[in-house]
């Protein structure tokens, strides 16, 4: 497979269809890998591919470094592929201005990441190119994707409550989340606005409820749950764990997966008539 | 605040202009009573309210939030409050994971004519945040800081944020 | 330097008084609100001199912020900002405190309504302090109007407009203008026959050099907004051309499927597949009927082009007209784009069918027909020429019976509300029977007589008392047939007893409905309809015309169930409406509007170019905009709201994650200021 | 008929006291007199199935009570289900019929009616099913008069063995007298 | 899924109705489905309990329920209408009243069989056993017209019991059209017996069965189909009086549904119960071929 990449990767840097590769490169150490820019069709050796390639390495899509290199193609797993279909559907990328080179996947981290546990996109739903094999994406039941959640969803509400808290305390707003978010892609932040000062960016407590809870809402509807921001998150705040309550209730009420179809309407910018009401007076 | 007074629960209602706030201006007009615990914040429409609006609130002490608006069909911008419930779908699970609790902040379909429906409502609010007693998790966490709610009320200054004027 | 606030604290007599201390609370604000220059209270603020106070305040203390605390900004709004406007202050920096609907009339404890309006008082007084001025927007006025319907509401309407002066373009969905009434036989309370008055105000409409007429149609899409729509219109394919035919009715006395129920005659009388809907049509030019034509029929089942078609060709064969022929079986849909200042929507009613009421057969009994039903057998131009006979076997009925509030106050079949109508048409149907079969006996089962109008009571008693019909009290519980007869088990709750009539027809005072595309049409022009499918009015006593989208005014029972009087003076109403607002070139409109923000280079705005507000806007006012470097590349794409098309519900706003776009009047800073002020005592 | 009303004869509330008790919403009820005109029994009925409901919106709480009509619906639901507001008046007499029981004002000349019920709820209650012949037995003696009206048939229904002289008493009939007792009106 | 069986008092052995009983359990084993009767059970209540004490009526009625749900039954065969009809709103009142829940809890000593789903004869018929009806079937009833009488009990009140239309039912016209018989149409399908009065109050009895016969016989029916042992009765048993009364002859067979299914399934007439009806039946079985 590495080695159909790489060629794949030489041929589109050859030919100038691209003019980088943003793919996995080997790291310090065996078990890591590290994000690698290709620019020269004789560096593709730097290349690589295994279990070890945890990133969604879509997140630079968003930045300027690295929009600076030109049109990318960029190596994709399943999961990262639906963030390409929702930069897509949220105009912040063109179809033809990237270069798609999937790869299928059976899973990455060691022990398993939690993300691959329960994945139905093993075979990315959207490429130019495949690198692998084409593998059958059979749909998991929805209790068994979200199961996860089970555990707290039922604590009591006491419990949630100080879970929460104990978990937020711990939050000192360095905005590694939203950094590394391949969808937080505002040229600014709410929480930079200080006209008014909606959420409080200092390095205290106060407004970690808001911030966190708000970050996870402004990924409603839209989050593809790559972990990226509880994988970077310095104080091991379980973030994804909103993220993934929110697909869950997304995909329950309006029937929505994110980057799953790319025909689907955004879940957030869109209603039902008939959408769930009974919580409603 | 003491515990030994009786707790009275500080409830803010976002309402939408055509339907809801036109429902408690007829209420009034009907003279009829209903307990004086909220203060309304009145919008054009519950589309138009974003939930950083209703955590906003929470941080500046409120108990309980309503959130209330047009009927579905009903809407003055027609698909407003369609967008909105949309919205509470996913905003209000999300704090209720968190634990915050569902009589918090609840939502409503008030028409302007639906004066009885507004006392009942907003009564309804009010005596189950009162059972819930005083959201003191939140206001906890929020008077940490200089300007926690705990020590009055802050009025904006006139330089808020801004540095360049 | 900050702003200056005045804050004016009105009585409203001992209306707000009575329960709350408007003196402390006007003492409050100016002793802890910041920003606070000046406090005071007065008897009436709404009265002149209490206007002359806030002006000369304005300009005394050099206010810069108003705060009336008063009733629902909903009633004074506009007066105390007209005031303003004369001090030379923008109005968008006055703004008002609810202190009466929502304080002081509602909590009866006067510490307690202190207390909270002195909130209030704080909350609005700290959005005002972030007021910033705004200006009116204007836009230029097309001179034309449309009105949706040809009943008599549209021709109504038109035709004001038109006389006005003005341009009008008039819709029908059917083949002839006429709606309703046209089928109507007489009318109360005068009796008058209802075509005879009707059919001259067609032949009007058909003859007005101000009218464009098109029939056979139907409004497409409504985009655009107040003063400047754009319309698009769908000239069905009638197989006619309009232009060419003379309506000399060759091809309708020829055609050879003469069996296809009239819907005119309520499908009591048959007309051909060519045909025009009734004599006096306007346009008196046919259509045909592809459902039914022989030919259209063949072409579907072949699946070839209807020309191409041969089982069929009478009315084309037979058509005098030389050497085109106005029978054109190739004819498509033709889509018009028309633009428009002014809407008038006059799209009328259904008539609830005859088979939702099970106890009364389901529309089984042939002789259990509806209102309308009736109307056409008692119009001289109907399928028996004015005969009562019945549609089962053509006898004359000596016992009938009619039953009012069919679907009407009836919840359990889908309407709570009154047809409004029935009480009157039904004593005119039993006058109209007992006028015509004068052996036979009307019985009326009703549960209250409704006659409110001019005239109206008169006419129904008359109908008891000089005509001789039988008014039961009492609503009719089941209807079978026993032989050739109808059993009706009604009840005369006044004597408290059962009633049960062996009838020989039975004729149901059928509730007006909405139109069955009713929410499509709402949808379409962006209006609001109500619980029951009725497009809604702006506000029920002050503005019974004007729908909740700016410059669609509404006509006729499409907003509520109406007889012909109160119909054509709501046209009027509608018409008069329009006229005011064609008569000037340019409109003003409140600003409160989206405006996405704009930074100077680098940034641009903070925009970046997600366009959730653009799916979201239900008026289509968000638009993309290019922000280009001198060499013309495209450096970033952002939203921009056209301030023409937006209305200000803020979806957009809301929506936005990094609040790059905010609501003039509703800004994140007021809106900000307004929570953050929210304290309790 | 009179209907006097002051504070202490007359309570205005009966109608919500019915609706608190039954969730029936008797106010709703516009006097349309579709359950009238639909019923069967109406013809043998004191007040009209709509005078009912009117005696209860009113406050003749004691007319309403006594009334032979609350005994003489058969229950059918003919009126409930054409109701067009919805007013569930068969359930109505239900809850008529337990208050006059309540209160002991069931109207005596429905005795037969009364006696049968009566008589059927203690067969259940002896022996947890009916036994019709034991359950015809006490009503024949409750109400002796009405001993001669069925004889035509009983012959029959004997030989073609419809009456069965062994009552059925199931194992539980001692839960079932539980139930009894538990549910005994106050 | 098992199919719990509870046939009441009036269709048990050696009741009043024991006919209906036997012809339903004979069919059930030709056609299904499988149905076993719920041990132990105990009656609804019927008309005298809820005319008189709602809270009795209502825990009479839900023993059984709970009951069921303890031998794990997921729907419960009630071909008496009186008490699917029972079962049915008792079990919506405790849906929807939990006082009333807890104490019809406190009374019958087990928790509320809110969940087993209570049907009535045709009901089951309809959604199990239409198809084996017509691949079963030996004889036909061809030319016989028969009037179906649905009575109040299985359709009203039509918000609670969910079943065919109220004021002109069809499930019985579609089984008797199924065993190729003439369903008429006719005005009396729904419309009161007197039911409960049959004692009490015969008079009205014999006055609301005349107009029921009298229809059916207009409308040319050769035989009255029932699903309801009260409805049978009254037609029945009465129709010698009803005639004495109102001077007028009818001899209608009153036949209920099972056994006009019975009959078509070749099953003897005898074994069927047709022998214990008061008017001659034999009409009606004469019709199959």
């Amino acid at each position: 497979m590495i080695e159909a990449l790489r060629k794949k990767a030489e041929e589109l840097l050859k030919n100038k269809t691209v003019s980088v590769v943003f793919g996995y490169g080997e790291g310090s150490t065996p078990e890591r890998t590290r994000p690698v820019f290709i620019t020269k069709p004789e560096e593709v050796n730097k290349l690589t591919w295994n279990k070890y390639c945890v990133y969604n390495l879509t997140t630079y899509l968003k930045r300027q470094e690295t929009r600076k290199l030109g049109k990318p193609a960029i190596v994709v797993k399943g999961c990262d592929a639906r963030t390409l279909i929702v930069l897509m559907k949220e105009s912040q990328i063109k179809r033809e201005d990237v270069y798609i080179l999937g790869v299928s996947c059976d899973g990455v981290g060691d022990p398993l990441a939690e993300k691959c546990k329960a994945c139905d996109v093993h075979t990315p739903r959207i490429y130019d190119d495949l690198i692998g094999e084409k593998g059958e994406n059979k749909e998991l039941p929805f209790d068994e994707r979200y199961a996860e959640l089970d555990e707290y969803e039922n604590l009591s509400e006491k419990e949630k409550w100080e879970f929460w808290q104990k978990q937020f305390e711990k939050c000192i707003k360095c905005y590694a989340c939203s950094n590394i978010c391949p969808l937080c892609f505002c040229d600014r932040c709410i929480v930079e606005k200080n006209q008014p000062q909606w959420i409080d960016p200092s390095a205290h407590a106060r407004g970690n409820l808001s911030w966190n809870v708000t970050r996870a809402y402004h990924l409603a509807g839209r989050c593809i749950n790559c972990e990226e921001c509880q994988r970077v998150c310095p104080v091991d705040i379980p973030l994804n764990l909103l993220n993934k309550k929110l697909a869950k209730e997304a995909e329950k009420n309006f029937n929505y997966r994110p980057g799953y179809n790319i025909d689907d309407e955004l879940a957030m910018s869109t209603y039902n008539e008939k959408d769930n009401q009974d919580f409603v007076r | 605040m003491s515990n030994e007074t009786t707790f009275e629960p500080r409830i803010v209602a976002f309402l939408c202009n055509w339907c809801t706030y036109a429902g408690a201006d007829l209420a009034g007009t009907g003279r009829k009573q209903y307990q004086a615990n909220v203060r309304i914040i009145k919008l054009p429409c519950t589309g138009g309210i974003d939930p950083l609006f209703l955590i906003k609130a929470f941080e500046r002490g409120a108990d309980g939030i309503l959130v209330s608006g047009c009927h579905p069909g009903d809407c003055h911008y027609n698909s407003g409050n369609y967008h909105a419930r949309r919205r509470w779908n996913v905003f209000k699970p999300l704090l209720e994971f968190c634990g915050i609790n569902p009589d918090r902040i609840q939502f409503s379909w008030i028409s302007a004519a639906e004066g009885g429906k507004w006392v009942e409502t907003i009564n309804s609010v009010i005596d189950a945040v009162r059972v819930l007693g005083p959201f003191e998790g939140y206001q906890k966490i929020n008077a940490i800081g200089p300007e926690g709610p705990g020590e009055g009320f802050a009025p904006s200054s006139d330089t808020t944020g801004c540095e360049c004027k | 330097m900050g702003k200056k606030v005045g804050v004016f604290v009105c009585h409203c007599g001992t209306n707000i008084s009575a329960t709350v201390d408007v003196e402390k609370v006007a003492e409050e604000a100016k002793k802890k609100y910041p920003g606070v220059s000046y406090a005071t209270t007065y008897k009436y603020m709404c009265s002149d001199p209490g206007q002359k106070l806030l002006r000369d305040k304005i300009k005394e203390e050099g206010l810069t912020g108003v705060v009336v605390a008063a009733c629902s900004p909903k009633m004074h709004e506009r007066t105390f900002r007209n005031a303003a406007v004369k001090t030379g202050l923008n109005p968008y920096q006055v703004e008002v405190s609810n202190i009466r609907e929502q304080c002081s009339w509602v909590h009866q404890d006067k510490a307690v309504g202190t207390e909270k309006s002195i909130d209030l008082v704080r909350m609005m007084t700290e959005k005002t302090r972030k007021d910033t001025s705004l200006d009116a927007i204007k836009v230029p006025v097309t001179k034309r109007a449309l009105v949706i319907g040809g009943g008599i509401a549209g021709i109504q309407a038109a035709l004001d407009i038109a006389d006005g002066g003005n341009e009008v373009i008039l819709v029908e969905k059917d083949a002839s203008i006429g709606g309703h009434m046209a089928q109507l036989s007489e009318t109360f309370p005068t009796l008058d026959c209802s075509q005879c008055i009707l059919t001259p105000r067609m032949v009007e409409v058909a003859q007005h050099e101000n009218i464009k007429l098109y029939t056979w149609s139907q409004v497409e899409s409504v985009g655009g907004y107040i003063g400047n729509f754009d319309v698009k219109i769908r000239k069905k394919a009638r197989a006619v051309d309009l232009d060419l035919c003379t309506g000399c009715s060759s091809c309708w006395q020829v055609c050879p499927s003469k069996k296809i129920k009239s819907e005119f005659d309520t499908e009591l009388g048959n007309r051909t597949a060519i045909y025009i809907p009734f004599p006096q049509a306007i346009p008196s030019k046919p259509v045909i009927d592809k459902e039914h034509c022989l030919l259209y029929r063949d072409a579907r089942k072949k699946n070839i082009p209807p020309e191409d078609s041969k089982v069929c060709r009478k009315c084309y064969d037979v058509c005098p007209i030389a050497p085109v022929k106005a029978i054109d079986y190739a004819q498509e849909d033709e889509i018009v784009e028309v633009k428009v200042g002014a809407i008038v929507v006059a799209t009328g009613y259904k008539e609830l069918p005859n088979n939702v009421y099970g106890e009364y057969g389901k529309g089984k009994y042939q002789d259990v027909i509806t209102g309308l039903q009736f109307e056409r057998l008692a119009s001289a131009s109907g399928p028996t020429e004015g005969e009562i006979r019945r549609p089962s076997d053509g006898k004359e009925p000596e016992i009938i019976v009619f039953i009012q509030c069919v679907g009407s106050r009836d919840p359990a079949k889908g309407c709570s509300y009154c047809s409004k109508t029935c009480c009157m048409y039904t004593a005119k149907h039993a006058m109209l029977y007992k006028h015509k079969v004068h052996h036979g006996h009307a019985f009326v089962f009703y549960i209250d007589i409704r006659c409110a109008g001019k005239n109206y009571e008169e006419f129904s008693l008359r109908a008891i008392e000089e005509e001789g019909a039988t008014y039961l009290r009492g609503r009719v519980s089941r209807i079978y047939k026993k032989g050739e007869k109808l059993i009706v088990l009604g009840a005369d709750t006044l004597t408290g007893s059962q009633v049960e009539i062996e009838a020989d027809m039975v004729v149901l005072a059928s509730a007006m409905k909405a139109q069955d595309d009713a929410e499509v049409v709402a949808r379409t022009l962006s209006i609001q309809y109500d619980k029951d499918r009725f497009f809604s009015e702006l506000h029920p006593k002050l503005r019974p015309v004007e729908s909740s989208n700016a410059g669609i005014f509404l006509a006729g029972a499409c907003q509520g169930p109406k007889d012909i009087p109160e119909t054509v003076a709501q046209a009027s109403g509608a018409a008069a409406k329009v006229m005011a607002l064609l008569s000037s070139d340019e409109l003003e409109r409140e600003p409160v509007v989206a405006k996405v923000d704009r930074l100077p280079p680098p940034v641009f705005s903070t925009c970046i170019g997600c366009f959730y507000c653009q799916r979201v806007c239900p008026y289509g006012a968000i638009e993309q905009e290019d922000i280009k470097a001198r060499d013309g590349s495209v450096i970033k794409t952002v939203a921009r709201v056209n301030e023409g098309l937006c209305q200000g519900c803020g979806l957009c706003a809301a929506t936005c994650r990094s609040k790059s776009v905010e609501l003039a009047g509703f800004s994140d800073e007021q809106v900000y200021a307004e929570i953050n002020s929210v304290e309790f005592n | 008929m009179k209907i006097k009303i002051n504070l202490n004869e007359r309570s205005s509330d009966f109608a919500k006291e019915v609706e608190k008790r039954s969730g029936i919403k008797v106010k709703e009820c516009y006097q349309c007199g579709k359950c009238t005109a639909g019923c069967p029994v109406a013809y043998e009925m004191d007040y009209m199935p709509n005078q009912i409901i009117r005696l209860v919106q009113i406050g003749a709480r004691r007319e309403a009570l006594t009334s032979r009509t609350i005994w003489l619906c058969a229950s059918c639901i003919t009126c409930s289900t054409r109701c067009p507001k919805e007013v569930m008046i068969a359930e109505l007499m239900d809850v008529l019929r337990e208050m006059a029981l309540e209160e002991g004002l069931a109207n005596p000349s429905e005795k037969n009616i009364t006696s049968f019920h009566e008589s059927f709820l203690n067969s259940v209650k002896k022996h947890g099913r009916i036994s019709e012949v034991w359950m015809l037995n006490e009503y024949k003696m409750k109400r002796p008069k009405t001993a001669l009206q069925d004889l035509a048939v009983a012959p029959q229904m004997v030989v073609k063995g419809k009456l069965s002289f062994v009552p059925h008493n199931i194992k539980g009939k001692d839960a079932i007298s539980r139930i009894f007792k538990k549910c005994k009106p106050k | 899924m098992k199919i719990g069986y509870y046939p009441g008092c009036a269709i048990t052995k050696g009741a009043t109705s024991e006919e209906y009983g036997t012809s339903v359990m004979k069919v059930s084993e030709v056609i299904g489905p499988k149905i076993e009767e719920i041990p132990d059970w105990s009656c609804c209540g019927a008309s005298s309990a809820h005319a008189t004490n709602h809270k009795l009526s209502t825990a009479l009625s839900v023993r059984n329920l709970s009951l069921a749900e303890q031998h794990e039954y997921e729907e419960i065969l009630a071909p008496c209408p009186m008490c699917s009809q029972r079962l049915i709103i008792s079990q919506k009142d405790v849906q929807d009243d939990d006082v009333l829940k807890r104490e019809v809890e406190d009374a019958i000593e087990m928790p509320c069989g809110t969940n087993v789903k209570v049907s009535n004869y045709l009901e089951i018929i309809k959604n199990y056993s239409m198809d084996e009806i017509k691949q079963k079937i030996k004889k036909t009833a061809k030319g016989l017209k028969v009037a179906c009488y649905y009575g109040c009990l299985l359709v009203r009140p039509p918000k609670v019991l969910k079943f065919d239309d109220p004021e002109d039912p069809q499930s019985m016209d579609e089984i008797v059209r199924a065993i190729g018989a003439e369903p008429i149409d006719w005005e009396f399908k729904t419309n009161c017996c007197g039911g409960g009065f049959t004692l009490s109050r015969p008079d009205v009895v014999v006055k609301l069965t005349n107009d029921i016969l009298e229809g059916a016989q207009e409308a040319g029916a050769h035989a009255i189909a029932v699903a309801c042992p009260m409805c049978h009765a009254n037609l029945d048993m009465r129709q010698k009086k009803i005639e004495k009364e109102y001077k007028r002859k009818y001899d209608i067979p009153i036949v209920y549904i099972s056994e006009l299914i019975g009959l078509a399934l070749g099953l003897g007439a005898i074994g069927l119960g047709l022998d214990k009806h008061f008017v001659d039946t034999k009409s009606v079985v004469d019709a199959y071929t």
